[in-house]
């Protein structure tokens, strides 16, 4: 992944080395989405997914030198909840 | 001599996320599971984010780093008790 | 640089993309194919970083990991089993379906291919960048949005709140839930407050940097679907007129500061540089209230208590978060 | 081969697949999920497009396009699901 001015080459080559072992623990971590058995054992990998994508969201921020991208993690990490609390909750009593 | 060091706590970041994904898939239940994602989440997210904000080498962006890595420990921590809760309270009702 | 390597994550994370939309789309079990959407869609969000689109990625982020999902697993909730209902259709159709599929496959990767393999300069995106400094804003994405191609934006609003008048003529809400357990009560008591203050900073940085209408509207109707399921039956919506008021408010003020500035001379939605700046925030703010208002109310699935002028006030049922 | 070339593929792929299973699947939920993936592979090819290397800016009109397609993509998924919910109650009665 493109790099820019400031970093040394050396320091981009070792960057897309990161990139590469982060998106190959997600990989392995996805394995568990598939295989369950049940849907918490699938949303846990979900939540790791979710922890994953805000390292290589922060990564590409230094890679691509693009801030912005912190502000994605940012939200990405504010709703990193909303997924767990939208599969444990039960309805109300008349529901 | 930040950009060595910064790299190194990348590095270091991405072992726990590894034995994370590796302690997802082959621990035997779900709480030891959530125990492994949590180590992913809480000290690997941790260095990473310590080795970007020496990279980036800017105050303003170091805070809002810390911001993201506290977001992530407290949405973690919430979405893994309230995971366990929900499979404890499961196994209970047939 | 050495260009394969340099492309090894990118290669990673495609398969990945096509592998996790293989296994959503070809799941018979529904709550398998659930949780790998929503696993796709947060992969998705790091694509369009990848991409060099901030502007993208913020909205998935929010949309992907706050509504979709959450919509989803609340239809989950509803579906009678997880029981294999699965009928195929009979053989010649499938046939017929394998066929379209491969027939449309070929020219479009051919297409793709032969048009994509030489980098073309784009007129169109050269004359949107250079008359970036007369559109008000310097984030080319909201320029594009808001000044140039206003028109589709607010038409594309109003086909928001076409959808969510149609979720609401349907019948009644989707029933709430119970009150929220101590761990869930506390991480809402202060996500909703950064929620809401995030929704603010994106509409705010909108203007020069990725953010947006779309985006803060997005994180905002986070806030109210985290309100929800905390117990809060009303989602952190207004009742009544404010409701309606406020789902209406997007579409209403794009076309006030439409019709004023023809009455003024200028052409609809036509800004004069000077004001355009304004104007567009005036409208983005405007247009984040109706998108929030629009999918927290998608999120309840129906009509809600007190839509109806009849129907008795709820507000005094509303149990503090 | 470019970066744009390779996600653009993946998006007709991603596209082709969601269609497919949006024809061949059955139950209404399942349906309403294939047509979001292959919506997602019609917004990859678009934003694959608007892609440019480091220092020239990408194409900001297709990225505007999408923007505004994400929203109301989620917005029409509600309202599938919001019809699929009132069909499973009137056939149950």
């Amino acid at each position: 992944m493109n790099g820019g001015d400031h970093l040394s080459i050396l320091t981009n080559g070792v960057l897309t080395v990161t990139l590469l072992l982060l998106v190959l623990s997600l990989w392995l971590g996805l394995v568990r989405v598939l295989k369950g058995p049940s849907l918490e054992d699938r949303l846990l990998s979900v939540l790791l997914l979710g922890s994953g994508g805000v390292g290589l969201l922060l990564l590409l921020s230094v890679s691509m030198q693009l801030t912005a991208l912190i502000d994605v993690a940012l939200v990405l990490a504010l709703l990193a909840a909303v997924t767990a609390a939208a599969l444990t909750r039960r309805g109300s009593d008349h529901g | 001599m930040a950009e060595p060091l910064a790299l190194l706590l990348i590095f270091i970041g991405l072992g726990f996320y590894l034995a994370g994904a590796v302690g997802l898939l082959r621990f035997p239940d779900l709480h030891t599971r959530l125990h492994a994602l949590t180590k992913a989440d809480n000290l690997g997210l941790g260095l990473l984010v310590l080795g970007v904000a020496l990279l980036h080498g800017s105050l303003l962006i170091a805070l809002k780093l810390l911001l993201v890595w506290l977001l992530v420990l407290a949405g973690s921590a919430a979405s893994a008790h309230l995971i366990a809760q929900h499979a404890l309270r499961r196994s209970d009702e047939p | 640089m050495n260009g394969v390597f340099t492309w090894l994550p990118d290669l990673l994370l495609v398969t990945m993309l096509i592998g996790l939309g293989w296994a959503t789309v070809s799941s018979t079990d529904l709550k398998r194919a659930v949780a790998l959407f929503i696993a796709f869609g947060l992969l998705l969000s790091v694509a369009w970083a990848r991409l060099r689109a901030p502007d993208l990625a913020l909205a998935e982020a929010a949309l992907g990991a706050g509504l979709s999902g959450a919509l989803l697993l609340a239809a989950l909730r509803d579906e009678p089993s997880a029981g294999d209902i699965r009928k195929d259709l009979p053989f010649w159709q499938r046939s017929l379906v394998d066929l379209l599929t491969v027939a449309l496959a070929l020219p479009l990767a051919w297409v793709l291919w032969s048009v994509l393999s030489e980098p073309a300069p784009s007129p169109l995106a050269e004359r949107a960048l250079s008359a970036l400094d007369r559109s008000g804003v310097s984030n080319p994405v909201t320029a594009v949005l808001l000044n140039y191609r206003a028109y589709d934006t607010l038409l594309e609003l109003v086909v928001v709140l076409a959808a969510v008048l149609g979720v609401v003529s349907l019948g009644r809400e989707r029933p709430g839930y119970r009150q929220a357990g101590p761990v869930l009560s506390s991480l809402v008591r202060w996500l909703v407050p950064l929620l809401i203050l995030a929704a603010g900073y994106l509409l705010w940085v909108g203007a020069h940097a990725p953010g947006g209408a779309f985006q803060a509207g997005a994180t905002l109707a986070a806030a109210s679907v985290m309100l929800r399921l905390s117990g809060a039956d009303r989602a952190g919506l207004p009742v009544g007129l404010a409701l309606r008021a406020s789902l209406s408010a997007g579409v209403g003020l794009f076309l006030l500061v439409g019709l004023g500035l023809m009455g003024a001379g200028q052409g609809f939605l036509h800004y004069p540089p000077a004001w355009s700046g304004g104007l567009i925030l005036l409208i983005e703010s405007a247009a984040t209230l109706a998108i929030a208002a629009a999918l927290g109310l998608a999120y309840l699935g129906g009509r809600p208590a007190g839509w109806e002028a009849g129907d008795p006030d709820p507000s005094h049922k509303e149990r503090r978060p | 081969m470019s970066l744009t070339l390779l996600y653009a593929l993946t998006g007709a792929a991603l596209f082709l697949l969601g269609l497919r299973a949006t024809l061949l699947r059955t139950e209404l939920l399942a349906r309403v999920v294939a047509l979001n993936v292959s919506g997602a592979g019609v917004f990859l090819m678009l934003v694959a497009i608007a892609y440019r290397e480091a220092g020239q800016p990408v194409d900001p009109i297709p990225q505007a396009l999408v923007l505004t397609g994400l929203v109301v993509a989620v917005s029409a998924t509600a309202l599938a699901l919001a019809l699929h919910r009132q069909l499973r109650e009137r056939s149950d009665d």
